[in-house]
């Protein structure tokens, strides 16, 4: 098989695993992005497929081949740092060429090849600089380019944007994304940004503390979340929870927290299954509806962002975010009635967190 | 629009502000002035007071004491017709050059060694500086036992079998210079591989991630990216062994007392020697004076280095 | 300096074992008439002159310290730092007891500034017995003899020259050869005067070709060695001969030998006879005037009593200061010297400490040392250096 | 990867013996006899180790000497800690504080005299006693434990400034801001936020001051006086007179002697050292 | 007035001027925030008004009072810093309480506001800790808690959240808010994230190389930019803009850009005066209409960001960027019809890039 596969992969630190029985196939051309909160092991899983960390366990495979005992420099990868790892004395040229340079590549073909690398990434007047002369979106650019010279079958990108301010950020995720499709190569990507996430990926892989908790489409992960932490991590502002249960109003159901019953519209019908049983109910801001069939609640603050405008409100005893358009004024302690969009809300089991329903 | 005498009414009237009775405090950058005084005054009176009176009493024909007649330039003249004087500067360049440079490559190449992730790191750090708890006098009386011929090393091996051996720079007028390097540097490389073991520890890992995944071998790191990465390091090395070399003198003192003849004399020994012992006052202070002009001629371009680096990094 | 009139510090650099007994033989004396002595030993001619002179620039002055006398010593009293001790010197009339050369050395402007207390010979050879016996050779009377035995010698195995490889030893052994090849007049003449003539003349250069000729008799261990071991050498018959002062004997007493038995004491090779004498003197820091303290001018008279010198001298292996005090109970070298030094033509002066102004004394041993340690230097080369280290010192 | 390794260690392990073996001469001929120095290798261990010349370099040979000490090491031992602990404390303290105004501070000039301060690092302190001489005479305290500290501050104080200076112009421009602005003046920000943070450098330049103190023989001669002879004066008397048989195992153990508090600073403190060069001295 | 007042005030460094005349009221209570891109002075501004950089001319009054050349602990005012700056020595209790005990305020009272504080700011149980044994979100409150704890009457912020990440720097705007709420301080913030300075401003200040640009609140700074380094700095995906001119189409109003005709809807009736001249119009993402009466465009890049989705678009020689709902399909290189809203376009002069038609 191409691509890259890890099986039954392990890792511990001084006796303390981390890291245990990661299954993953990551398909040839795939734009696999690994998503998680600090700590949860992104890093250490991508360093185990550059070969910049041994495995404890398990075996690793690029195209086929077992590279688990090799060198970084054997496996056909390139990778790209968070902190560029620019070596700093050298010129761009030299950073980019280095590494053809260690493989005993003639100079005329590095030279054709750095400036063809040096085109594409539009840095070519940039090549006798200094890293230290350079912006941050620039060096992160001499970063990919550097990797992207070895023309290697795999790419390995950890936390490449996250030192760029949040415009140049979205400039450069627009680069990347069309640098994937016009060369079509794997990119196994870390991030612990879920926009980055969802814009960029073919594939996402929730990580939590060491281990899988969804791989899915970037679709599928914000509407269809495996369980509450995926749920509550993809997406800001974060999606809403309430514990309760389902019941009838009359002809309608409605989620009863307890102190307050929420109204939903659009109920699937697959739903009344579950009517009684105790659960957490899972919404994301915009799809909470202002509507005056709605449950009132208490406004109590308003954030617009520009295009958008995040409303917290205080309902049916808990705290609630819905997303309207900017043009609506929410006065602080005002009154506002929500309900939900029962078509895509998600619900919990409360005490393993599984969503309920097949996702 | 408030005018300035009610900006000063209004002010002493704010609660916090209302011990200051409208007047301005003592500010703390004055205290910042007061406390560089005794650094100042050190600077001022000490260093560049001495260096002055030395260069006067380099004008004056004083022989064991000062005395204040002056014979011009005189004793510059005499000082420069002093064979012994060109041999220890000489040998300053000689020395400085090996053991500036040993120090330096001994130093690196060891901070290297435990930066490669030896098990007992502490040990070895430790066992490399031991030799700086020693003052110069002690190394060089240590040394001198192991270089002499009849007693040291050469013997020993030759002891051992090795008929042939031959260790005997310390009594050979003109191999005796590298002895002192010998010694300097076993006495210093544990601080320059302390040095260089820091410098290597501040370099960002990913650097090291990157030249693997790169395909580049060890010592081509070293040589080409992590050596050009501590140019700041290599500069603060030769900048506090060209202080130590610059005032060597305890160490020829102890270990060939600037013998044979004086093919292993120093600068530092030439001035010591005239004032202290030879009762020439006036021509080594002439001595001194071309010494300090020599540092400062070391010196001046580490401190626009200093000044240099602290204006470029404002910008981050 | 408030200390009781009756005290004195005495600084000195006198800190080896036979060193410090002979000065406890003034002190023994010193205390015994009423007078505390309080020691500051500093082991180093050169560290103690110059904690001396630096003690008296800051004010904290010790009492009696040890000086070499001459040029430094004058300068000291120019700068009214010192106390004479006239009264002393004229009621004892040293000017009649000690050798007419320190009686000039020890003054200032008229006043005695020093007290001298000894007579060291630096114009000895010191040779084993049985060393000489073993190669055949009888102790050489003239350089010539001397080159040749030296030769048998190394042919049987044996170092002829003990040589401490230091710049006053190699020194001291010069100024032997310059004694012996151009004798006492001539040695005389060029150190008083430094004369250019004489500096270039065809003896210089008989004396530079004399003293090259001795370069091969010496060992590889030598530059850097010190004396005590190079009469180590002499004595345990490593070496045949060493050229050193009277100081050796003290060497050679400690190891269990009487001076001129299997170690012998002979003047080294020469045409006429002569003493280079080099003294050993103690100066008096100026505490409240010009004239010493009670306690100064104690320690001056102690040091110069007949039964302290012969006490202090026997013990220090030098000889005394004064030449009027009974030499029976010293030991052969000792009485030899003694014998020698009734003949004032005999009397010569070292180079090293009192003779010549100390920036030429410098300049003497570094060129010396410098020629006799150079492998390429030609004895024509050696005197131009010479000549010219000398010019460039007065 | 194994020879790699074992070259390593190999390497590593060459080194180490090359810098201990003139350490281990000295010991190994401390605990020799006399008869056995004049006739062995220095390269062999002592056939019968024995304490003796220790105990001979510490109390000293009262036979040998005038009487009012016995010449040993211990006399002197008290005067150099009092000389050196007021130094240490006083030459960092200077550096300490000079180099803080010099970075924290902005004020004009501060790089001009910082670079002319560095100048003292370079001047060999021989060379110019006699004015130094005079004007710790007009202070009125040559010959006393208080003039002698002074000297050691003076000579000290390019060195500590240095380090702390160096040290201090990594310290975040933001933390001095919020000092200000929290109104902590030039002592409060020095001792309850500067002082502290400088542990690490404090500990190596301590050390490397302490080293060079305890270690110097011309300051203490020279101003010294009567009073302040440290164990280095002590330590040239018992071995560096010129006449007189050597005894070269009382030599060596007086000066293992000596150089012991330095010695056990350097073994306590080796891995605190490092770290410290590491947080200034190479940050620049 | 209450309040801080900025009168004239010019910056130079080493001769090179970095601020010239800078006249700014910031009313008592106010919530401004300085935005502006990297350099532009934003920092520099802040650190005059807490006295950290003296001026180079003109004058600064706090609460009326005349504070150009006061030491910044005589201000009034605290800071927070974007590094935290907290005091690595000290435990959290001592640096909160630090300012205080400069002040010579009596141990018990320290005592009695430091825990006051923290309990206002959820910090409580680790007040014992050392700076490094928090978290950054946790250092940040510690940072704010030390400027509350003095309770001065302006408090300025310098970008203090730009260290967290997405989710910690959501959660945060909202308490920072609702502290402003509760005190009721003039508070000055730095920011150069634009979402920050719409949530959480009540007048937003933006600066460019040094200068004001605009003045206004986060609505109208958004909706009606003074002009084109405005519009395009504030909001993200930045706003497209178009060179051309206004037509009639018939009966229709429609934009030429002269290899094309962009339609426009809602009209306001105002801007038939501007038919003909050559102007730069601007439209935002959410602003361009997918509608079958729009011009054909060809889809490049759909990017899908979770409750949105950006399609990269090529029309009418330009590179559009609109927002649309994430349910709809957009395959690269198929087609698309597209309008703008005209009711929210900006117009603007391709010379001076001032908006046209009043703000
Ligand atoms: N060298 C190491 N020794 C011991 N534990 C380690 C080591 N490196 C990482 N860990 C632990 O392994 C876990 C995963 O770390 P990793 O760096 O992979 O996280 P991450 O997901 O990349 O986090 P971040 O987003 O902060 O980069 C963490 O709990 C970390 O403490
Ligand atoms: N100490 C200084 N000396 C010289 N120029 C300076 C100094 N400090 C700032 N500048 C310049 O002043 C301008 C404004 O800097 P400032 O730090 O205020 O920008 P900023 O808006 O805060 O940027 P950022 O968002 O990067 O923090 C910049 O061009 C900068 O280069
Ligand atoms: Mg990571
Ligand atoms: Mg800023």
């Amino acid at each position: 098989m191409n691509g890259v596969e890890l099986r039954n992969v392990t890792k511990a630190y001084a006796g303390l695993t981390v890291m245990e029985n990661i299954n993953l196939q990551i398909a040839d051309g795939d734009f696999l992005v690994l998503l998680g909160p600090s700590g949860c092991g992104k890093s250490t899983l991508l360093n185990m497929i550059a070969g910049l960390e041994p495995t404890t366990g398990g075996s690793i495979h690029i195209n086929g081949r077992d590279v688990t005992g090799l060198e970084p420099d054997e496996r056909d990868i390139a990778m790209v740092f968070q902190s560029y790892a620019l070596y700093p004395t050298m010129s761009v040229r030299r950073n980019i060429g280095f590494g053809l340079k260690m493989r005993g590549m003639a100079k005329g073909e590095i030279e054709k090849r750095v400036a063809e690398v040096g085109e594409l990434l539009q840095i070519t007047p940039l090549l006798d600089r200094k890293p230290s002369q350079l912006s941050g979106g620039q060096q992160q650019r001499v970063a990919i380019g550097r990797a992207l010279v070895r023309e290697p079958s795999v790419f390995l990108f950890d936390e490449p944007l996250s030192n760029l301010d949040a415009k140049l950020r979205a400039d450069m995720r627009i680069e990347l994304k069309r640098l994937h499709e016009r060369l079509g190569r794997t990119i196994v990507y870390v991030t612990h940004d879920q926009i980055e996430a969802m814009t960029l990926a073919t594939k996402v892989v929730v990580l939590d503390k060491g281990s899988i908790q969804q791989v899915d489409t970037p679709e599928n992960v914000y509407r269809r979340p495996a369980n509450r932490f995926v749920a509550s991590f993809v997406g800001a502002p974060t999606m809403n929870f309430i514990d309760g249960k389902l019941t009838h109003d009359g002809d309608d159901i409605v989620f009863d927290s307890g102190s307050g019953c929420l109204p939903l519209i659009n109920v699937p019908a697959e739903i009344r299954d579950l009517i009684g049983r105790p659960m957490t109910l899972g919404a994301r801001p915009e799809h909470m509806v202002f509507d005056d069939a709605g449950i009132s609640s208490r406004v109590l603050l308003a954030e617009p962002t520009g295009p958008d405008q995040y409303v917290r409100l205080a309902v049916a005893g808990s705290e609630l975010t819905a997303r309207s358009g900017p043009e609506q004024i929410f006065k602080s302690g005002s009154d506002a009635r929500i309900l939900v969009d029962g078509a895509r809300m998600t619900l919990f089991d409360p005490q393993s967190g599984q969503a309920l329903l097949g996702s | 629009m408030p005018d300035p005498a009610q900006d000063v009414l209004h002010y002493s009237a704010t609660p916090q502000d209302a011990h200051q009775k409208g007047r301005r405090r003592w500010r703390p950058q004055w205290t910042a002035r007061m406390a560089l005084i005794p650094a100042m005054a050190i600077t001022i009176f000490c260093f560049y007071g001495f260096i002055i009176w030395t260069f006067v009493i380099s004008l004056t024909r004083s022989r064991l004491l000062p005395v204040y007649k002056f014979t011009g330039f005189d004793q510059y003249g005499r000082l420069f017709a002093n064979e012994r004087w060109w041999t220890a500067m000489q040998n300053l360049a000689i020395h400085g050059f090996l053991f500036i440079g040993g120090c330096i490559v001994f130093g690196y190449l060891l901070a290297i060694l435990i930066d490669r992730g030896v098990k007992a790191e502490g040990l070895f750090r430790t066992v490399f500086m031991l030799p700086l708890s020693m003052s110069f006098i002690v190394t060089g009386v240590i040394w001198q036992w192991v270089m002499n011929p009849g007693l040291g090393l050469q013997e020993a091996v030759r002891a051992l079998g090795w008929a042939g051996f031959e260790f005997n720079w310390i009594v050979r007028p003109d191999r005796s210079i590298y002895t002192l390097a010998i010694a300097g540097i076993w006495q210093q490389v544990g601080l320059c591989m302390a040095l260089f073991l820091a410098g290597l520890r501040n370099i960002d890992p990913n650097i090291w991630k990157a030249a693997r995944v790169d395909g580049i071998p060890v010592w081509r790191v070293y040589l080409h990216i992590i050596t050009p990465m501590m140019r700041t390091v290599f500069f603060t090395v030769f900048i506090l062994m060209s202080a130590i070399v610059m005032k060597a003198f305890d160490l020829v003192v102890a270990l060939t007392g600037g013998g044979p003849g004086f093919s292993s004399d120093l600068p530092a020994r030439f001035v010591v020697d005239h004032i202290l012992n030879r009762q020439e006052l006036g021509l080594g202070a002439a001595g001194a004076f071309v010494l300090l002009c020599t540092v400062i001629a070391v010196i001046a371009p580490y401190i626009y280095f200093e000044l240099q680096k602290e204006r470029s990094g404002r910008g981050h | 300096g408030a200390l009781h009139a009756q005290t004195a510090e005495v600084l000195h650099w006198w800190t080896s074992g036979s060193e410090q007994a002979a000065l406890a033989e003034v002190r023994k004396v010193f205390e015994a008439s009423g007078g505390e002595w309080v020691d500051t030993p500093i082991a180093g001619g050169g560290n103690a002159r110059a904690a001396a002179v630096n003690r008296m620039l800051g004010g904290d002055p010790a009492a009696v310290f040890q000086f070499s006398i001459g040029q430094q010593l004058r300068e000291l009293a120019d700068q009214g730092l010192l106390a004479n001790v006239d009264k002393v010197a004229s009621e004892e009339n040293w000017d009649q007891k000690l050798p007419p050369l320190i009686v000039k050395a020890a003054k200032y402007d008229g006043d005695y500034i020093a007290a001298p207390i000894n007579i060291h010979g630096e114009n000895w050879m010191f040779y084993n017995k049985a060393a000489l016996e073993k190669a055949g050779v009888d102790v050489p009377k003239s350089w010539n003899e001397f080159v040749v035995a030296a030769q048998k010698l190394k042919d049987a195995g044996i170092i002829p020259i003990g040589l401490g490889g230091q710049p006053w030893q190699e020194r001291i052994m010069f100024n032997s050869v310059l004694l012996g090849v151009a004798g006492r007049e001539f040695y005389a003449k060029l150190y008083s005067t430094l004369d250019d003539d004489l500096l270039d003349s065809d003896t210089m250069r008989k004396v530079f070709e004399t003293f090259a000729a001795l370069k091969p008799f010496v060992d590889e261990g030598s530059p850097g060695r010190n004396w005590n071991e190079a009469t180590s050498m002499v004595i345990k018959g490593d070496a045949a001969f060493q050229f050193m002062g009277d100081w050796a004997k003290g060497e050679i007493i400690a190891a269990g030998i009487e001076p001129g038995t299997t170690v012998g004491c002979a003047f080294a090779p020469a045409i006429d006879t002569a003493y280079i004498m080099t003294v050993d003197a103690f100066a008096f820091s100026a505490m409240d005037g010009e004239e010493a303290t009670p306690a100064q001018a104690k320690m001056a008279h102690v040091m110069l009593e007949p039964d302290v010198q012969i006490a202090f001298n026997k013990k220090k292996g030098s000889i005394p200061a004064r030449l009027d005090v009974p030499a029976d109970s010293f030991d052969s070298c000792a009485q030899t010297a003694i014998k020698t030094l009734q003949d004032e033509k005999t009397h010569l002066v070292s180079t090293g400490l009192f003779g010549v102004p100390s920036a030429v004394s410098g300049a003497i041993d570094d060129s010396i040392s410098n020629f006799w340690n150079s492998t390429d230097m030609s004895p024509a080369e050696g005197q131009a250096q010479f000549h010219q280290a000398i010019s460039n010192a007065k | 990867m194994r020879y790699n390794r074992l070259a390593l260690y190999g390497l590593l392990g060459i080194a180490a013996i090359m810098i201990l073996s003139p350490v281990f001469i000295m010991i190994s001929t401390s605990l020799k006899s006399m008869d056995e120095i004049r006739n062995g290798s220095i390269f062999t261990l002592p056939a019968d180790p024995g304490f003796a010349a220790w105990g001979k370099a510490w109390f000293g040979d009262c036979a040998k000497t005038l009487g009012d000490t016995c010449g040993g090491l211990s006399s002197s031992f008290m005067t150099s800690v009092k000389i050196v602990i007021p130094a240490l404390f006083l030459s960092v303290g200077l550096g300490a504080i000079t180099g803080y105004a010099l970075a924290a501070w902005k004020m004009k000039g501060a790089n001009v005299m910082f670079a002319a301060l560095l100048v003292g690092m370079f001047i060999p302190p021989q060379v110019t006693l006699y004015p130094l001489i005079i004007m710790i005479r007009e202070l009125g305290i040559f010959g006393t434990i208080p003039g002698l500290i002074l000297v050691h501050v003076i000579w000290g104080v390019a060195f500590t400034t240095m380090m702390f200076r160096n040290f201090f112009k990594t310290v975040p421009e933001d933390l001095l801001k919020a000092a200000r602005i929290d109104g902590a003046g030039f002592w409060p920000l020095f001792w309850h936020v500067m002082l502290p943070l400088s542990l690490p450098i404090l500990g190596v330049a301590m050390i490397l001051q302490f080293t060079y103190i305890w270690n110097d023989f011309l300051l203490g001669l020279t101003f010294g006086g009567r009073a302040g002879q440290p164990m280095t004066v002590a330590l040239n008397n018992l071995v560096g007179s010129q006449f007189g048989e050597k005894e070269y195992n009382v030599d060596m153990a007086a000066t293992m002697l000596t150089a012991l508090p330095t010695l056990a600073v350097y073994l306590l403190s080796g891995r605190m050292f490092v770290r410290g060069i590491a947080a200034g001295a190479v940050k620049g």
